[in-house]
């Protein structure tokens, strides 16, 4: 459905990928394994190029300026093509936090930066207790001259392994609330007092990481906005991006993909899937669920435009709905498979040279993988539970 | 396919004017349906969805569905999307050079094509024309017709197997009347030969019944979502008033995530709306049909949830009569119940994709 | 499913039935209308004639003393063949009560009128400002002399207005905890200063009032056990009767039904609803469920005869579940109805001398009325939430 | 039918005997399946619903079903109900005179029934055998195997078209093993005139197919339900250890509500594997086979909810491959996929109805 109309834009971004993605880095992409980062580069470089790296940024800071209607085609279109994506961190965090907060010398220094792709950025927001309840953080920054000496944990940092950059939540200080007191650093991954440690994952990827610092020294020129400040600026942070915690393009590909699995013939008895209406029909009810998140996606981003309805709890719905309807949808993808899921798809081994005697069937490849990782799709981000309270806080305020 | 996501000025002025009007209802009582058919001929919310030309306000159905929101949130029992917008519209169509009576308000038509068991396999009719010495008498029975018509816009299946759409004026139709448990007029029509003036035929009568099935199916939809608007809101209000254990119950965790979830359901069913009104508006009749049975799938399930948990939230006050969210429940179940039930409609949106 | 055995004693059951049970009375029950009092008062008469009226008291009371196996039994022959339910609040609640905390005088006067069916009881728990919070009730009764002086109001009282007594919470002391200053009084409906005021529900019919008492004078002698300490007794009945609020016999009878009326002919287009798979496999899976929770009682009850497994939430369980499942069921055989679940079916008009042209079809008589009385069902008795507390409570004790 | 709701003395004594060994295993290993294996059948876990003339406990599938639901909890890999208590049984009762050397783990069979796309319609083998030079071989390709057998007993469709039941040794098989993404060891076998032994056919061999199918589906569902029963019982402690917001998150309602929820699901689970037992114990095989299915399905159902809300209230760490959770969430869910899936097990449930 082209609910967002603007069909001479969608054939343009068509073309510039059908040229420019190459076919290989389509297809890993579009199995839903986790990024490989020697195609985001490749990608990051040559989106840079023609100026729709930044997609969300404002033109003067190397952004395209579009509206919010046109970065979602844009995404959707991406997705579908199987583009891999840029850095989200960099891209849809930190990058408008610098642009909007930063000094001068920041903008200068990183946003390009970002733009080409050179520097990935994580976050490390998250300690081991600091959850759900995030202004518990307790890594601490003294000050010592112009630097500030850091010590403490970071966890569930993504993509840490392959990043340049980390922006941080520190604890400046221990008085008034918990929420003040908090600095917003950026910290060079790569300074001395840095341990990364893996986390894998359920689906055995390795995505999510522990940092640990060690008197790791900061510049304070690399401090963004007011010393205990921070809490304020990483809260326009998480509010902001109200269409990538959406998970439409995603979800629409997992239903594509749902039904092409459902459609293989003999994938029942010696019918289809597709055709038990029992199944038709459950498919259905997810893809009508699907257009009317989608539709709601639309109307936020109308409203958004228009600047009307601005304190609706909008973005955590979004957010709630569009991770459970990928949840339900991985869910049916992995009963259209059924024994088919059962194997475990080592990425490299299917994706670059799958062996000829290869168990299951190649329309498995990485559906259960990424149906596994998505089950910390409703935890990460804020935690549907936490989003349900943000929402009933806004319905039930005097 | 073009969308429209926020209100028009025009659409903001006839909501507040509407609502206005319904405020001072009484939301557990059908009040006087003549009065109020009256009053909204006078509005002009018959016409609101028809061209100038047609006699109408120049407006869409978009209009006609700020309408039918605002009037479900009142309960307004009175058929005004059955008769005022689908049916009239579908005699409009059929017979232009009665614009000014219909506008007027001076005939309340209504479509009788439901059968018992159809279940919106909506081509399987069972009633049957025949010609008779130079004129058409129908057989067959209809049912799950709403409101107090004046007149009566019949399908039925010509000797030739063709659809055909008749009219009877109310005085000769054998209409049984009864009240339907949300309080509104229904009626079953039991066709014995029965005389009936020819309207159209064939495959145009077959395309201008379907367009109606699914304005039907959206403007419902529209009337259905002001219903649950108003349970909603009076939910809310009601978690931030009534006390137990010593504290106000929406301070129950447990209660201010349901009542999340019911707003979640009901921004779905906002936002599917102008998905099935975008379908009205397109020119495709299969994409039509295909969002109008989304919207009325995705609306009746939310609603469901959002009424039977508006119920649940009021506790034992939500199960009386005297009190007005039951009321809201039970328009939207019976919602639910016609047009073959949410799940049909799903169906027919996967028959249809 | 004979889930709990004992065949001959069914027989036995059904054999009573089939002789004893006038046809128009079964097919009143079986329409789900509220419970009809001369019916109640021909089948308890009939039942207690043949010892079976007080089927879950000891036979020392005139009970049956029968298993809680074989009651389960009994109960789900007479639900399925329509019998009239006796009055509830008589012999599940007041009853055990009386013979289990009450003195002789008050055991020799009452138990044999509630067998009879000369009596019937209301209760009087809820009040508008103790509904889930029950022990907030503010009723009072004041001693003077050997009697008490009742002023106050109750609400929600199932059938005060044919009931012939009510048992009631009253505040007997302010003193510490709300819970404490409890006493438990059995009243006489008609006593001077009692006024009833019908309350209709959104299904039309009238089964709730409210109870006014004003300077209501009560004998000392009709209070149960010790003045304060009223709280521990209605604990004791809330929490004794697992089986009654489990609804089994009631969602079976609903199953059965709904696939009835999905089974008429034309009930879709021209075929049959029932041949739809995808109605056909909601409907299987609700069977399903009902099975579990069927074996979860039949379970419960097996434990409870071998005096295992005490502590855990199992009542509450089968109240939230039993509960749910009713409203799952009755919404499916309004779906099956359709469009002949719309018209307003009065009870009287269609029971006892429907008319020729009545619009509807027989086959909704009384679904919409059960299904919207039965809204109730996930509040009374403690509330589904209420009962969602008890289970976590006992599960998260430490 | 008779139940059994209660465990009888010895039942209570073989789940500690199993329980007590699997107290020391790491949940995220597979461990040496080969120990395993050795152990099991030394403590007569192989045997334990078999009658004593064939070697067995003389217990019935009830205790079979004890031994897998310890088995589940401690998410042991190794194949005991699917070779140990499914093929085994299956073998003795096609073979009885290798009940010792069955009886003592020498041999470890499995029954090579799936093909791709079967998706529990049982009947449909397309596996083909041929007589050839008087002996037979078989091709076609069997997919969804588990574990490490010695033998394989393989459905194949006979020149007649019924079903004939047959064994290779492992040695002889063509079979590709993988390991799952649960862990455990999968294989798939392409037969291409592969010989093989004739052990029984037509209606006693798919009688006795039939009803070594229901016996998996009880009897995972057993091993089902200990996995999410120690998933469960690993969130319940989570919520009394951990704290955010400076309480314990056991204490917030919503996450109450939710365990409540989990626990409902949970018993029933551990009901309905009654009633599947009580068809196993049975005579009527349509019944038996209904029931089954039903068991299987709402097994799976719950085990999908009690797992997934188990890695959800445990928020982050839920979803790492070093914290336990994450690996009974994956068990239950590739148990959920086998045998069609419960929805497909919901429709033989109707079918069989």
């Amino acid at each position: 459905m082209g609910a967002l109309g603007d069909e001479e834009f969608r054939a343009e971004v068509r073309a510039f990928i059908a040229a420019e993605l190459p076919s290989d880095m389509a297809s890993r992409t579009l199995l839903g394994y986790h990024p490989h980062k020697p195609d985001v580069e490749f990608w990051t470089a040559k989106l840079d190029k023609r100026g729709w790296a930044a997609l969300n940024w404002p033109v003067e800071y190397g952004g395209t300026g579009w509206s919010i209607t046109k970065r979602h085609i844009f995404d959707e279109e991406c997705y579908l093509a199987g583009c891999p994506a840029v850095n989200p961190q960099a891209f849809h965090l930190v990058g408008p936090i610098i642009y909007a907060i930063g000094n001068e010398a920041q903008k200068n220094f990183f946003l390009p930066k970002i733009r080409s792709g050179e520097h990935f950025w994580a976050q490390g927001f998250s300690e081991p207790n600091a959850g759900s309840d995030l202004a518990a953080l307790q890594t601490r920054a003294v000050r010592e001259d112009d630097e500030y000496i850091v010590n403490g944990q970071k966890i569930w940092t993504s993509e840490a392994q392959y990043c340049d950059w980390v922006f941080c939540l520190v604890r400046t200080s221990t008085e008034g609330r918990k929420q003040a007191g908090i600095s917003f650093l950026l910290v060079d991954l790569k300074a001395p007092g840095i341990t990364i440690r893996p986390i894998i994952g359920i689906e055995g990827g390795h995505v999510l990481n522990e940092v640990f610092f060690e008197d790791v020294r900061v510049p304070v020129a690399n401090r963004i906005g007011e010393e205990n400040e921070g809490w304020t600026y990483a809260k326009q942070l998480l509010g902001a991006e109200r269409t990538f915690s959406a998970v439409v393009p995603r979800c629409k590909g997992l239903a594509v993909r749902t039904r092409a699995i459902a459609s293989r013939d003999g994938s029942k008895g010696r019918g289809k899937l597709i055709d038990d209406p029992h199944f038709a029909r459950r498919l259905a009810q997810l893809e009508i669920e699907l257009m009317a998140h989608e539709a709601t996606l639309a109307r936020v981003v109308a409203e958004e435009e228009a600047g009307v309805n601005q304190h609706s709890p909008t973005p955590s719905i979004l957010k709630v709905k569009g991770t459970e309807l990928l949840q339900k949808l991985g869910a049916l993808a992995i009963e259209a498979l059924g024994d088919s899921a059962i194997p475990d798809y080592p990425e490299a081994d299917y994706l670059l040279d799958p062996p000829n005697d290869a168990p299951g069937a190649p329309a498995a490849y990485g559906v259960v993988s990424d149906f596994l990782y998505h089950r910390s799709a409703t935890i990460y981000g804020g935690a549907n539970e936490v989003q349900r309270n943000i929402i009933a806080a806004q319905l039930l305020r005097a | 396919m073009e969308l429209h996501f926020l209100p028009t000025e025009e659409q903001a002025m006839l909501r507040d004017s509407v609502r206005r009007w319904a405020a001072g209802r009484d939301v557990r009582a059908a009040g006087d349906q003549q009065v109020d058919w009256a009053y909204g001929a006078e509005q002009g919310w018959l016409m609101a969805g028809l061209p100038e030309e047609a006699g109408g306000l120049g407006g869409s159905d978009a209009d006609s569905a700020v309408i039918a929101e605002e009037l479900g949130r009142a309960l307004v029992r009175t058929g005004f999307v059955e008769s005022g917008m689908v049916a009239a519209q579908l005699l409009l169509a059929i017979a232009p050079e009665r614009a000014e009576e219909i506008a007027m308000g001076g005939v309340q038509p209504v479509l009788a094509h439901d059968e018992p068991g159809m279940r919106a396999c909506y081509l399987n009719v069972t009633t049957r024309a025949e010609n008779v010495e130079g004129g058409w008498k129908l057989s067959g029975r209809k049912s799950a017709i709403v409101g107090t018509p004046t007149s009566l816009v019949v399908s039925a299946r010509m000797p030739d197997a063709a659809v055909g759409l008749f009219e009877i004026s109310a005085e000769d139709a054998p209409l049984r009347s009864y009240e339907t448990f949300d309080g509104r007029t229904g009626g079953e029509l039991t066709l014995e030969a029965t005389p009936a003036e020819l309207l159209l035929v064939g495959k145009p009568a077959e395309s201008a019944l379907l367009e109606a099935i699914d304005r039907a199916l959206v403007l419902e939809s529209a009337e259905a979502l002001g219903a649950m608007e108003a349970a909603f809101d009076m939910t809310r209000d009601y978690l931030m008033t009534r006390k137990q254990y010593g504290q106000l119950i929406g301070e129950f965790q447990a209660l201010r995530h349901r009542i999340a979830d019911m707003f979640i359901e009901l921004e779905q069913a906002r936002s599917i709306l102008v998905i099935g009104l975008g379908g009205l508006a397109g020119s495709n009749p299969q994409e039509r049909a295909r969002l109008a049975a989304a919207t009325r799938a995705r609306v009746a399930q939310a609603g469901q949830f959002v009424c039977g948990q508006a119920i649940q939230l009021h506790g034992g006050i939500g199960v009386t009569d005297e009190y007005p969210v039951g009321h809201f429940f039970k328009r939207i179940t019976a919602f639910a119940a016609r047009h073959g039930g949410e799940a049909r409609q799903v169906e027919r949106f996967a028959e249809l994709s």
